[in-house]
């Protein structure tokens, strides 16, 4: 037939829809979907984690200074989930969302593989894999080298606490070392000690038993928020809603926190002004002689009103507080009602077993000396000490029975040098070491004498300290700074040389006792798995520095490693710490006529500092001075405070991405802090709710979102803390701001310590 | 869709609901069926062609 | 998914969470993270976009300063049991697919990832946003992948999941169980991850068939002092996870039900 | 065999050698309906090249979506349905015009005046369906499994029966377009494709008796998709048996407002191409029957809107308020104008003789018809997502992202297209060709 091109096209096309509907009769379209479907079940980027027999192996949490003992699930030789250890009296089982996300620390890009060398400028993050030997060697000869030079004391060492085999190992260092610019992070917990020390004549921890107190009056304490060790606080606090439980916690506090929200009352206070309130609390049940007769009559001193060996006639408390903390005063000091504070008190008074908190959000701020006294003669007045649901005494958890170290005349000469901070001079008589004032000193040029080495172990100063643009500006005047811990946190990417630790989870070491505690319980971290990359125990890396320096320092260091040296401080104990993840003692519960190590064998309300730093008798008489943050009202008119939470890590170890992603968007959105403010404020400041705002304050200025909260009082805005970090990964660096870059230095009057993070503020919609 | 998925089931909601489906399906099918092959038919008998215009 | 089978002495898991405990640390939203290989991003912050099978909502009593109160409230998966308890949760009746399904053996509602193809009905049909959408392909940073738990499959992009009550756990104990020639669970065999986690235990979980168990007494008789309540009861959306306050304001400001009573009293008043 | 295959080999190279403009130009002369008068090529060439851009556009975003996920577009967690089901709901609503143009002429037997104005009806019907299709696949997370909807069907899901109907009656609307495809002037001159169009057109009756029964059922789900949610007191309703309020509402809405859709586009066709295509009585049937529809259902939906809002929703703890306060977007208006503007006007108009042989009312009635239909598609979809249920959750509003836009223009721009190509080839407007024809006697 004539095949012409209409026929051929329509021959074409019915070929071709023939084919299409033909093929519907071949098993290729049907086979070809299945195995497409099939392909997207499995599709190879999507992870499919290797199975393999499960087991579960102990160690301490070392995240926090909480101490929780927990169980790390593995798969084969794969961690794959921390949980709480059951049975362990820290935390029994429960964890908290750091502790329950250090699988991700561990595995993370947060880790630090190898010792660093630094490549590119300060901070850039440029670094260069070096050997161990290499990193240890740079490190022994650039110390010897200032020693050499009579610059010992030039050189500094900051820790994270002054407790454990690990942190000991770097202080003696330093001491062997001569330099008397040891630095060791600064906490509430170190005030009360001081409060302690004075008043007991005793330098020891506080120990709360709070299991076994039914008031708990918290002086700002985030009991939730992680003061103390958080789970076994959150499980004091658990206690409370026990249906039928006699059991109450007070919360005196600025803000609405969680642990306000959850206390079985919330006092709304003036930032900065619970000392008074404390003293408030006193003069009320001292006025209506509602105190511990036996103790404040038998066995304490300086209450009522005395006279020195010279006849100078000195207020004792009693007649103290009665003149000058009237509710009356109180009220307009604190804010806080007159008939409240009578409230208050009558009802502490009233209680079984009450008892008093200090340390305000987690505790990381020092606060003031008066300030713990306050709390604490408050608890002394109900003879709250030694007494179940009390406060104890324990003391550091430093004793390991060591030699006596070797002190050559150099050490022995710069040692005699004074601190660079000042502490222990005229100027700040009563303070050991001044880490807050790390920052201004560096930036101050008329500065006794520059830093030429820093050894930083675990802590974050760069982070945690105030006036941040200062500490970073001082860390990148001294020539040298070491960073020994596991994760690059902000200190570490500032450093010179990063000499990696191993993580909790790959280590044998002591975990000393958590804050608060109500025993000593000294905790042991054990490898769950073999350290995962060329990473050294700390405490090793502190005795090969110290060996390779050689001489008399080596000679301190007698161990052959750490190890040993951990088995030989720990002695006894040890076989415990192995058998059940930790040691346990009961706090000295003797009474009141033991309890007291002062002169007098008597709790002194007042003491007295003798000392050539105080031409005429000092006395610690308990008051309240207040805190002048810098700024004016009319240029600053608002109040920034600090928010604390357990989602939010804001001591040497950051957010995890886990921890990150908890976060809710009244505390972070996309990059940007957010600020609580009270919505009558905010709304006369013309922001409004998820608003972008510039928050400024005389210390440096932040771009912020705006949340409208009216748990927090007019005219104060409250910033989460905890972000603005430099160091670390995507998931946690540049969120947010420190809170940090925005407070200025607010030392307490007596001590120099920074008393609390309050600054003038000032804040416009952006 | 079919009693051999392992979601069928024997049950009310199954008869009607599938019953309806093929039914439906039925009848489209039958009815192009029919139509394909009468227009086959009638081609080889010859109609259509050229002629314009429909019946 | 027909309730054909008795339910005699068939399993009903749930949750009973004490708000007057719970403090918001997010403990259980990590610990669940961490079982259940959920993944995360780089920005968390679009809250409409993160994956949180447990999600810790905050309760406000909406008064000013001082008087402002706060509390929080846990939110898993509901394993609704729909109207009747025959099993007709409001996601389950909708999944064109049968990729969620409720198990009348142990009350939970299941998903299948590898089932669902994504079209979000389940989600829609949700009142308490428990479902999320893998919008993304799920990233781990280098090295991460390690501690990704075998237990629990990881959901490509374009899948929707949520809370499964730890149901791998439930599986893992009943193999043991049967190991030892047992059929029925202690129960602290079978505990979810938020609940083991939780610091101050305010999450109690078991079955709530069981009288024996914590949570089905403290359903029958709650705790002096304290209320129980569900969310969205009145939907006959019949939810396994009970609430615990002894707060009136959290009653009023967690459930619509208990506030339209309220509001009739004062009326009546 | 080989003979033919080999020949068949010259034709094609004879075809490719031989195709000039010229040529080009006589093939679209050979293809077009005898005697009609059509766009010089260039100027719909230049229109095509058009509409192709724009089409192209949103396939780039299709592909977007397909190869880089849902991420591309800014639904969420609380807006798992978005703009895309709102206008798969739209344009299937709008699309029932041929469903029930279809079912009057074939099933009630309404041949005259209707068939004028079926095949047109149809093919809007076709774009419609196969762009609710389309959207679709790009919809599901897993489109490559999209198919377990049918394998794994779970038959309590309005979602599975939607997908069921929609699909098989998007092979009955093939089946009606195709015969007006091969009424092609060439295509027609083959003796088999001849008689398959003529046994198609006389079996039409089965096969839009069906379709007409697959769509009640489709249109009807896809209102219950919203109404079985009770989880959702907004978009909740009760009903009989298995099937809500809505189920029955999105039926009727749909087969009232889909004729207003066909004479909106035929007033545009007509607009465009400055020609009678259909004769005023087709039109003025279909908008009477439509009008009489639109003026029902508003009754219903009027009276099926104050049983939930004063019974359903209270009964639930939820006041109407809750509803439409309290947010920065959802308000009474958008209840005003889905029942009033898009409801009830239109009805008065369309019901009224004046009204619908008026020109401009009548215009004016289908475009506020079309934009009823679509508002309460909008409602029953994104206001569904965005009301919030628990007590302490909060109002969630949405802007779509660009992604989504193109691929909700695309289907738009693909059924200009495929229009234009059907009015420029095929015999698609009977009225046009008789009136050429007659022209054409006369001459």
């Amino acid at each position: 037939m004539k095949l012409d091109r209409r026929t051929f096209l329509s021959i074409g096309a019915g070929a071709a829809a023939g084919g299409a509907v033909g093929s519907l009769f071949t098993p290729l379209p049907w086979k070809l979907t299945d195995d497409l479907s099939i392909w997207s079940q499995n599709w190879p980027w999507t992870p499919d984690p290797a199975r393999g027999e499960v087991t579960f192996a102990p160690t301490t949490c070392e995240l926090c200074p909480g101490g929780c003992g927990v169980s790390v699930r593995k798969v084969k030789d794969r961690c794959v989930k921390i949980e709480g250890a059951d049975g362990n009296p820290v935390n029994d089982g429960g964890i908290c969302p750091l502790g329950s996300s250090g699988l991700q620390i561990l595995y993370g890009p947060t880790r630090i593989k190898t010792p660093l060398k630094r490549a590119g400028k300060r901070g850039e993050g440029k670094w260069k894999p070096v050997t161990w030997d290499e990193a240890l060697g740079e490190v022994a000869a650039k110390l010897s080298d200032l020693r050499q030079k009579k610059l010992a004391h030039t050189a500094a060492v900051y820790v994270n606490g002054g407790e454990g085999t690990v942190n000991n190992l770097f202080l003696r260092l330093a001491t062997v070392y001569g330099t008397p610019n040891v630095f060791v992070s600064r906490t509430a917990w170190d005030t009360y000690a001081d409060a302690l020390l004075h008043m007991q004549g005793e330098y020891a921890k506080p120990a709360f038993d709070l299991e076994n107190s039914d008031y708990i009056l918290s002086f700002g304490c985030g009991i939730i928020e992680g003061w103390g060790s958080p789970v076994r606080m959150i499980r004091v606090n658990a206690q409370v809603a026990e249906a039928g439980s006699g059991k109450t916690v007070v919360q005196i506090e600025p803000r609405l926190s969680n642990t306000a929200a959850k206390a079985g009352k919330w006092v709304a206070i003036k930032p900065g002004t619970e000392a008074a309130l404390a003293l408030g609390l006193c003069h009320v049940i001292i006025r209506e002689g509602l105190f511990n007769d036996e103790f404040v009559s038998t066995f304490s001193q300086n209450f009522e009103d005395w006279v020195d060996e010279v006849h100078t006639e000195h207020r004792g408390f009693k007649r103290a507080v009665l003149e000058d903390f009237p509710p009356s005063a109180v009220e307009k000091i604190t804010g806080v009602p007159r008939a409240q504070v009578a409230k208050l008190a009558r009802e502490f008074a009233a209680a079984k077993a009450p008892v008093a908190l200090f340390g305000t959000g987690k505790g990381e701020e020092a606060g003031t000396l008066y300030g713990a006294m306050a709390v604490h003669a408050l608890n002394a007045l109900m003879g709250r000490i030694n007494q179940a649901g009390g406060v104890f005494m324990l003391p550091p958890d430093a004793d390991f029975n060591w030699p006596a170290p070797a002190m050559d005349a150099l050490a022995q000469r710069s040692l005699r040098e004074n601190r660079i901070d000042g502490a222990g001079t005229d100027r700040f008589p009563l303070a050991s070491e001044l880490p807050s004032r790390l920052g201004e000193v560096l930036a101050d040029p008329k500065k006794p004498y520059p830093l030429h080495a820093l050894l930083v172990y675990a802590a974050d100063p760069a982070f945690t300290l105030p006036e941040t643009e200062k500490v970073l500006a001082g860390l990148s005047q001294i020539d040298f700074v070491v960073y020994c811990g596991s994760q690059m946190n902000d200190t570490a990417a500032m450093a010179d040389l990063v000499l990696p630790d191993h993580t909790c989870y790959e280590k044998w070491q002591d975990v000393p006792t958590p804050p608060g505690f109500a025993r000593r319980h000294i905790g042991l971290t054990r490898p769950v798995v073999k350290p995962l990359f060329s990473t050294m125990q700390a405490g090793e890396t502190a005795i090969r520095i110290a060996k390779a320096m050689g001489g008399p320092v080596a000679e301190s260091f007698p161990w052959s490693d750490y190890i040993q040296c951990l088995e030989e401080s720990m002695g006894a104990r040890l076989a415990d710490m192995k058998e059940n993840g930790f040691w346990e003692a009961e706090p000295d519960k003797g009474p009141w006529y033991t309890a007291f190590k002062t002169r007098t064998r008597k709790f002194d309300f007042a003491p007295r500092i003798i000392s050539p730093a105080f031409p005429d008798t000092k006395i610690l008489l308990p008051t309240y001075e207040a805190l002048t943050p810098a700024g004016s009202e009319s240029g600053f008119p608002l109040t920034l405070i600090p928010y604390e939470n357990l989602r939010l890590a804001a001591q040497n170890v950051g957010d995890t991405p886990f921890l990150v992603k908890t976060l809710p968007d009244s505390s972070l959105m996309n990059q940007e802090s957010v600020v609580e403010i009270n919505p009558a404020t905010g709304k006369a400041f013309g922001l409004r709710e998820g608003g972008a705002a510039i928050l400024s304050t005389p210390a440096g200025e932040t771009r912020v979102r705006v949340h409208f909260y009216p748990g927090v009082a007019k005219n104060t805005v409250a910033l989460p803390k905890g972000l603005g970090h430099i160091g670390y990964d995507d998931y946690l660096a540049g969120k947010g701001t420190n809170v940090n870059a925005l407070v200025g230095l607010l030392p307490d009057p007596v001590t120099g310590h920074n008393a609390a993070l309050i600054a003038r503020a000032r804040i416009v919609p952006a | 869709m079919f009693p051999f998925n392992y979601e069928w089931a024997w049950d009310m909601s199954h008869i009607v609901f599938m019953g309806g489906l093929w039914y439906a399906l039925g009848i489209i099918g039958a009815g192009v069926t029919y139509v394909v092959a009468k227009s086959a038919w009638d081609t080889m008998k010859g109609h259509g062609g050229h002629e314009e215009g429909h019946h | 998914m027909e309730a054909a089978e008795s339910h005699e002495k068939q399993k009903m898991y749930g949750m009973v969470i004490d708000l007057d405990k719970c403090t918001g640390c997010g403990a259980c939203m990590v610990a669940c993270m961490a079982e259940n290989n959920v993944p995360f991003r780089k920005d968390e912050t679009d809250k409409f976009k993160s994956i949180t099978w447990m999600r810790v909502y905050l309760l406000s009593n909406k008064k000013d300063y001082p008087y402002s109160d706060i509390c929080y409230l846990p939110r898993p998966c509901m394993h609704c049991s729909g109207r009747g308890g025959h099993g007709h949760s409001p996601c389950v009746s909708v999944c064109p697919a049968v990729a969620t399904d409720y198990s009348h053996a142990t009350g939970i509602v299941s998903q299948i990832y590898t089932r669902c193809f994504g079209c979000r009905y389940c989600m829609g049909a949700c009142p308490y946003h428990a479902r999320y959408f893998n919008w993304w392909d799920p990233k781990w940073p280098e090295g991460m992948k390690e501690y990704l738990s075998p237990d629990v499959s990881c959901r490509m992009r374009g899948v929707v999941e949520k809370c499964s009550f730890c149901f791998h756990r439930y599986q893992r104990a009943m193999d043991l169980a049967f190991t030892e020639q047992r059929t029925e669970l202690e129960e602290n065999e079978y505990q979810t991850s938020c609940t083991q986690a939780c610091p101050a235990n305010a999450i109690v979980f078991g079955d709530l068939n069981n009288e024996e168990h914590q949570v089905a007494q403290l359903v029958s008789e709650p705790p002096e002092g304290k209320k129980k309540f569900r969310l969205l009861e009145q939907l006959d959306t019949n939810p396994k996870v009970y609430y615990l306050t002894s707060k009136d304001w959290v009653l009023s400001a967690a459930n619509r039900s208990v506030k339209e009573e309220a509001k009739k009293a004062e009326s009546g008043h | 065999m080989e003979i033919a295959a080999k020949s068949a080999m010259d034709k094609i190279n004879a075809l490719f050698d031989s195709l000039t403009p010229k040529k080009l130009l006589e093939l679209d002369a050979m293809l077009q309906p005898k005697g009609v008068k059509r766009a010089p090529f260039w100027q719909w060439g230049l229109w095509m090249g058009f509409f192709t851009l724009v089409a192209l556009w949103g396939f780039y975003a299709a592909i977007l979506c397909w190869f880089k996920g849902l991420n591309q577009t800014n639904m969420n967690d609380y807006y798992g349905f978005a703009l895309w089901i709102w206008a798969d709901l739209a344009v299937i609503a709008l699309g029932g015009g041929a469903f029930f143009t279809g079912f009057l002429k074939y099933v009630i037997g309404k041949e005259m005046p209707l068939k004028y104005i079926v095949n047109y009806a149809v093919i809007i019907g076709f774009i419609c369906y196969s762009s609710a299709l389309l959207i679709l696949g790009m919809d599901v997370g897993q489109p490559l499994r999209g198919w377990f909807i049918f394998w794994h069907a779970n038959v309590h899901s309005m979602l599975t029966e939607v997908a069921f109907c929609l699909s098989c009656y998007f092979g009955v609307l093939c089946i009606e377009y195709l015969p007006n495809v091969l009424e092609n002037r060439q295509l027609d001159k083959i003796p088999f494709i001849h008689n398959l169009t003529h046994n198609f057109h006389s079996a039409m009756g089965i096969f839009a008796a069906t379709g007409a029964f697959l769509s009640f059922f489709h249109q009807g789900s896809l209102g219950g998709v919203a109404g079985v949610m009770f989880g959702r007191p907004f978009a909740f309703r009760e009903g009989v048996f298995i099937w809500p309020t809505t189920f029955f509402l999105f039926t009727w809405s749909a087969a009232a407002f889909g004729p207003c859709f066909t004479i909106m586009l035929t007033k545009l066709i007509e607009a465009i191409t400055r020609k009678k295509l259909v004769p005023d009585t087709a039109v003025r049937f279909l908008a009477k029957i439509s009008g009489w529809m639109i003026g029902t259902y508003i009754v219903a939906k009027i009276a099926d809107t104050l049983y939930w809002a004063f019974v359903t929703a209270p009964a639930a703890g939820w006041h109407l308020s809750d509803f439409y306060t309290g947010n920065a977007f959802y308000g009474y208006w958008i209840l005003a104008l889905e029942i009033v503007a898009g409801g009830i006007i239109p009805a008065g108009i369309l019901i009224s003789k004046k009204g619908r042989e008026t020109g401009w009312s009548l215009t004016l009635a289908v475009i506020l018809g079309v934009i009823g239909v679509s508002v309460n598609r909008w409602v029953m979809v994104l206001q569904v997502m965005a009301v919030p249920i628990m007590e302490f959750d909060q109002w969630a509003l949405y802007v779509p992202s660009w992604q989504e836009v193109a691929t909700t223009i695309l289907p738009v721009a693909y059924g200009v297209l495929l229009i234009s190509a059907s009015h420029r080839y095929l015999p698609l407007f009977p009225y046009e060709i008789e009136q050429a024809n007659a022209a054409e006697h006369h001459g």
